[in-house]
């Protein structure tokens, strides 16, 4: 395809429909309450066949986009990008979501999290070897950054990365990590220095996921799921062009990945949970409490929190909440979320926890096994807070006996990660 | 491992073989079973038939069914929804001895020896006590979030019934069945929280992060204490409807509708703070947290379905303010 | 101040003597009347009359009057309560030119030259100016806890009254009058929060107990973040509203009342937290702090009286679902 | 009147009702909403005349109490108490309460706060010098704690007290002290040793408030009352005898008195306003908003939190909470007065905070302005939850660069007084 010099974002959207219009159908605006699929959250959490399945759908999907020019729309062209503006990229995004596009998931550490962190630390090298396999579906990645006793304590990591005479070999334990049961890649950190130095001494490696003393293990969560990994590092060796960053140097690559951990947990209210809102007005409607007064509020209620998060998400797209925005977010969504399972409650009663098999009514007790975790996920409501004290507003950080640069958070994705946090 | 305890005759006086304790000893029965998270039918044997049976005590074969009760020798559970859903309907007794009807989510009602079933007869409430194991009993399990607790839906289609009781004293029964629950429930959220909360409290103690036991950060020691109010806000409303038990009805019935609300939403509440106090840890499959988590919803919802105590709660403390003899009108 | 500023011409088009800015701008201002609490009738004439006027612009007396206003030579403000309470009633218009009926709790309603009422011709909806000092025009001061604005009942009896639109002209010119108040007073309380919650950092910056700053507590540290949070919460309602302005009905409505509660409910929570965050000094007369407390009540009741706007709120979003289509019922 | 050595409760009972039916009314049980004054909170917040009579009625009230052995009910004989329990005290007054007695709040710190004090830590004459007057109505107490700059953190008090040939002679400023305009002594703490001792170096005094060089000046709360005192002393000599426990020893009596304050709060819900959820109910009757179910939820948990205070108080009566009773009480109050003052709002709208003389409506206000010293009062909600964590909890005390012996709470009663907690 000719990509000229200058794209508008028209013609971007245009080109992004005409892709998609062969090949996908439309999503339909208008979802009936009572028919399809009632989940919650996200599916694919269960292991076996059709999870894998769905992976290579992804990646199948993934390398007809980046042919196509639109898997990448803000990157730079000699690593595979279409080298046009955030701008674009949200507007395919926006024209992506209007279609029944197979679930990518599975690239959502590497396009926002690990790949911005090889864009801007890694050496051109690395950028060559990952970044255009990681957009065209052929890399999944992960991350390996909290550990069992490491959790909002990051800077307290134990893994150690020993020198050896060909690079360097990696010994410990990961917890919470998304994808590694299928990640082409790590990102990790490690313990290159004394433990004194805390985050002085750290390291961030690129670890091949297949290497030898690698070995992963699913960690199964109070919903039944086993969505994240434990990931054990037995002598796992590994070569100084695995390094990202400088030899001691890893705290400030963890620094870019938490920050843009956080940014991917305030870019959309859509993707944590499937329109609770407005299955709760249809729930309302359906079991006629809706004309009850008091439900009424409960329902205003409801709209008002999500309406509130979309336009901080759309103030925040234009920069208008700064730094904070991710954590403002965040904060806003954990609370919303504890607020619809309330509702729900209310409008099912004993429904919520029985499974009667009436449509849309017990698959809600998906979200009230998954909120706890979103909590916690992508640094916990009261590192959040400290972010907003110490960085937004000022206020002196907490007396603590060793002071890291940052109260850090961990290795998460929103809907896909999450961290030992205490 | 109450069987063998005995405690299901914690109530049951010496002359019907049991040990003739008091309520708030039952409910201490029962705050521990919520720790323990006992799943055995305890609830609907121990709070509510023994209560209602006790009621009927004057007839000779109910004695005798204490009696075989508090030897651990009958399980008998009620088949009965309206306790927390106030517009399940009842099944309907025809010809004196056939029970027709369905009766959803029936605690523990799997695998007992017989149901005590509050029915109707034409318009006369009555009791009936159904065997199970005959075939026009179907019982089907449900699905349910409370992995410690069995659920099912009881269908009677022309069973067998012998009716206890008919009338007045019927409803003295039902009313005994569902202020049993909420009595028993109730403390049984106290304990759950109880426990979860003093998990928590141990965790925060050891764990560490940044050098020190997270329970030394100011934020987690607020959070604890303010679980802990919670907590003794739930303790105390309780201990309002244990003392309301005997009270008139419009107090009584407010005071049963706080602990409802209270005790059931702060079971839920402690158990969601402790799984995130306990951080990643906390949401994994092999922690027992989350069996208090699911426990603690069930309990919530049995005993506020749908949130329709606030309303009970506001109509009977209107009576007890005397509202309705007329009040000044502020334009 | 703002005559002299000349800031009651934020919007109004440079041909007719004002400034010519946007709805943005001219909300600016309000949030900064709201951190200076202003206390003149700047939201009644600036926010609400102004852009009422100017919706019946094509009329040379209304432009002569815009252009008095914008050159601070004029003050009129809106003699209407039904922006605030959905139920008020409106005074009657007999004659073509004869008004009659009570306004209470007219923001600002004393010392002006006009006010504009919104007033029935029978049936038929009116706009009314009527000029102040008429002996038929009785304005009775209010003790409010308000301490930097000011308000009146005004009453009509046979007032004279100049008849500026009828019929669906007039309708839109209540509705400006409505949409005028919400977005200002919505705008004052996030300035009211925002300098709450700024005079609230500095001073845990600098105020020491047990040997640190108190801003280093975490609880405190925690509790101002929280602040933080609805502070934006409330900013983007404000946001989300002006965004919707110009939509259809439904979606308007909905985000005009998520502002209305938002930013009205923010203001007093914030400034209540603020109080509380001052310790001892907070209580005291002398700091200003209690001003920004009385004026974030008084918004916040104006903003959602009896918290009529949650239902407002839930039916308009019940339109936009499109709900009233049917839908499944579940069982 | 001849003292049995047993008296039982109904005995009790049945005297405190034959004291009083031949000198006050009782109570109606039935006070009808929209008659007689339409006040929330206490009166006699205005300085004048009026307050000086209310305070001389309540003297003579109390002379004749006293003279019938009913004042002190559980106190010792030899210093004017009745020598009955703790049961005895409380039933009377419970009858006390039951009939239109003056208003004797300007005895309140006395009785509970400072008198409790002198009984635990003073001298055999300290004691005869002030407990009969105390309980007599002649003399009236307050507490001079507080200062600008030591509210929470009351052991970084700076006031001297400096020895002198004769004794001590005093200088400082003290804050928030309730009935400081018309009491007779004050119970002070005043730094005797070195400041960085803190609490070590803290020694307390009974002061007479008519000494020279102590200047009593009001303070204006934002309700617009002068409830509270600023009180400078200047040069104030005081006896060796007026000092109450040991020279440096005065933190242990600040303990006493604030644990007594913890309690007093913890001891009635009544007290803090006028019955506020039957006003709530009758308000919303009155309105006709008790028809909205929206209105019925929210009177209910009014209702709720007013009837889990009531049952806490009872509990904590009967020990069940133990030392954590005055924190727990007073959490849930504060908390109580918020959602109060939110229900009243809903009920009420502008009416709340513009006085259109109507019944029971603009008088809500009073709680509106009121409330926030609550939170701050005899310990601020921070205080208390610290208090819980560290001391019922076990939880670690907060790192602090300097410890004191308790994360202290000033010097106030409830309704009365209060402190500059930051």
């Amino acid at each position: 395809m000719a990509i000229r010099a200058t794209t508008t974002l028209d013609e971007i959207a245009a080109e992004a429909h005409a892709f998609l219009e062969p090949r996908v159908a439309r999503l339909s605006s208008d979802e009936r309450f009572g028919e399809g699929p009632d989940d919650l959250v996200g599916t694919g959490l269960q292991r076996g066949q059709s999870e894998l399945d769905e992976v290579e759908a992804a990646r199948v999907w993934q390398r007809q986009l980046f042919d196509a020019g639109l898997a990448w729309v803000d990157g730079p062209k000699e690593y595979g990008g279409r080298g046009l503006s955030g701008a674009h990229r949200s507007v395919v995004q926006r024209v992506l979501s209007e279609y029944e596009v197979p679930n990518t998931a599975c690239f959502m550490v590497g396009h926002d999290i690990v790949g911005p962190t090889i864009l801007e630390h890694g050496t051109p090298a690395q950028k060559a070897a990952y970044l255009p396999g990681i957009w065209r579906g052929d890399i999944i990645c992960c991350q390996l950054f909290s550990e069992p006793d490491a959790g909002s304590d990051l800077a307290s990591l134990r893994t150690r990365a020993e020198p050896t005479d060909q690079g360097w070999v990696l010994n410990g334990q990961k917890v919470w990590s998304s994808f590694a049961h299928f990640a082409q890649i790590g990102e990790l950190l490690a313990r290159s220095g004394d433990p004194a130095d805390r985050h002085r001494g750290i390291t961030a490696f690129l670890v091949d996921m297949d290497a030898p003393g690698v070995d992963v293990r699913p960690l199964r969560q109070i919903t039944g799921s086993e969505h994240f990994n434990e990931v054990f590092l037995d002598d796992v060796a590994i070569a100084d062009d695995r390094i990202l960053g400088e030899v001691n140097g890893g705290w400030q690559i963890a620094l870019t990945t938490l920050s843009s951990e956080r940014s991917l947990m305030g870019d959309e209210h859509s993707g944590l949970v499937r329109d609770p809102v407005r299955r709760l007005f249809d729930l309302a409607e359906a079991t006629g409490a809706a004309a009850d007064p008091a439900v009424q509020e409960v329902l205003a209620e409801a709209w008002e929190r999500e309406h509130i998060v979309r336009q901080t998400a759309r103030r925040a797209m234009s920069g208008d909440l700064g730094d904070a925005s991710g954590s403002v977010i965040k904060l806003l969504m954990t609370d919303d979320l504890e607020f619809y399972i309330a509702a729900a409650t209310r409008l099912l009663g004993t429904r919520m926890v029985v499974d009667t098999g009436s449509w849309g009514t017990y698959s809600w007790n998906q979200l009230v096994l998954g909120a706890p975790a979103h909590r916690i996920a992508g640094g916990s409501d009261e590192i959040q807070k400290n972010i907003i004290a110490e960085r937004i507003l000022g206020l002196p950080r907490d007396p603590r006996p060793s002071i890291p640069d940052q109260p850090s958070a961990p290795n998460t994705t929103r809907r896909t990660t999450s961290d030992a946090h205490r | 491992m109450a069987e063998r305890l005995g405690l299901q005759a914690v109530r049951v006086p010496e002359e019907l073989g049991g040990t003739g304790l008091g309520l708030e000893e039952q409910l201490l029965v029962h705050e521990e079973m919520g720790r323990a998270l006992y799943g055995g039918p305890f609830v609907p044997v121990v709070g509510q038939v023994v209560p209602a049976l006790l009621g009927l005590a004057d007839d000779e074969p109910v004695r005798a069914m204490v009696r075989q009760i508090s030897a651990g020798k009958l399980i008998v559970v009620p088949a009965f929804a309206r306790w927390y859903d106030r517009n399940a309907s009842l099944p309907v007794l025809r010809d004196g001895d056939n029970l027709s009807g369905v009766v959803p989510t029936v605690l523990e009602g799997l695998d007992v020896d017989a149901w005590l079933v509050p029915a109707l007869d034409g318009d006369e409430p009555v009791i009936a006590l159904v065997l199970a194991g005959d075939q026009h009993s179907m019982v089907t399990p449900l699905p349910s979030a409370d992995l410690t607790r069995r659920f099912a839906d009881v269908e009677f289609s022309g069973a067998s019934a012998t009716v206890l009781a008919r009338g007045a004293r019927a409803l003295e029964a039902m009313e005994a069945l569902e202020t049993g629950a909420v009595l028993a429930l109730s403390a049984e959220s106290v304990g759950i929280a109880a426990e979860a909360l003093a998990m928590t409290i141990d965790y925060v103690k050891v764990r560490e992060q940044f050098g020190q036991v997270i329970g030394s950060f100011q934020s987690i020691k607020h959070q604890v204490s303010e679980l802990f109010v919670l907590l003794e806000s739930a303790r105390s409303a309780l201990a309002g409807a244990v003392d309301a038990v005997d009270q008139a009805t419009a107090m009584r019935t407010a005071s049963l509708a706080v602990a409802r609300r209270r005790c059931g939403s702060t079971g839920f509440r402690i158990a969601n703070e402790a799984i995130h106090l306990h951080g990643g840890i906390g949401f994994t499959w092999e922690h027992r947290i989350h069996l208090y988590y699911r426990r603690a919803k069930t309990n919530e919802v049995l005993l506020d379905e749908r949130g329709t105590q606030a309303r009970v709660l506001a109509a009977s403390v209107s009576e007890l303010y005397a509202h309705g003899n007329g009040i000044g009108r502020v334009p």
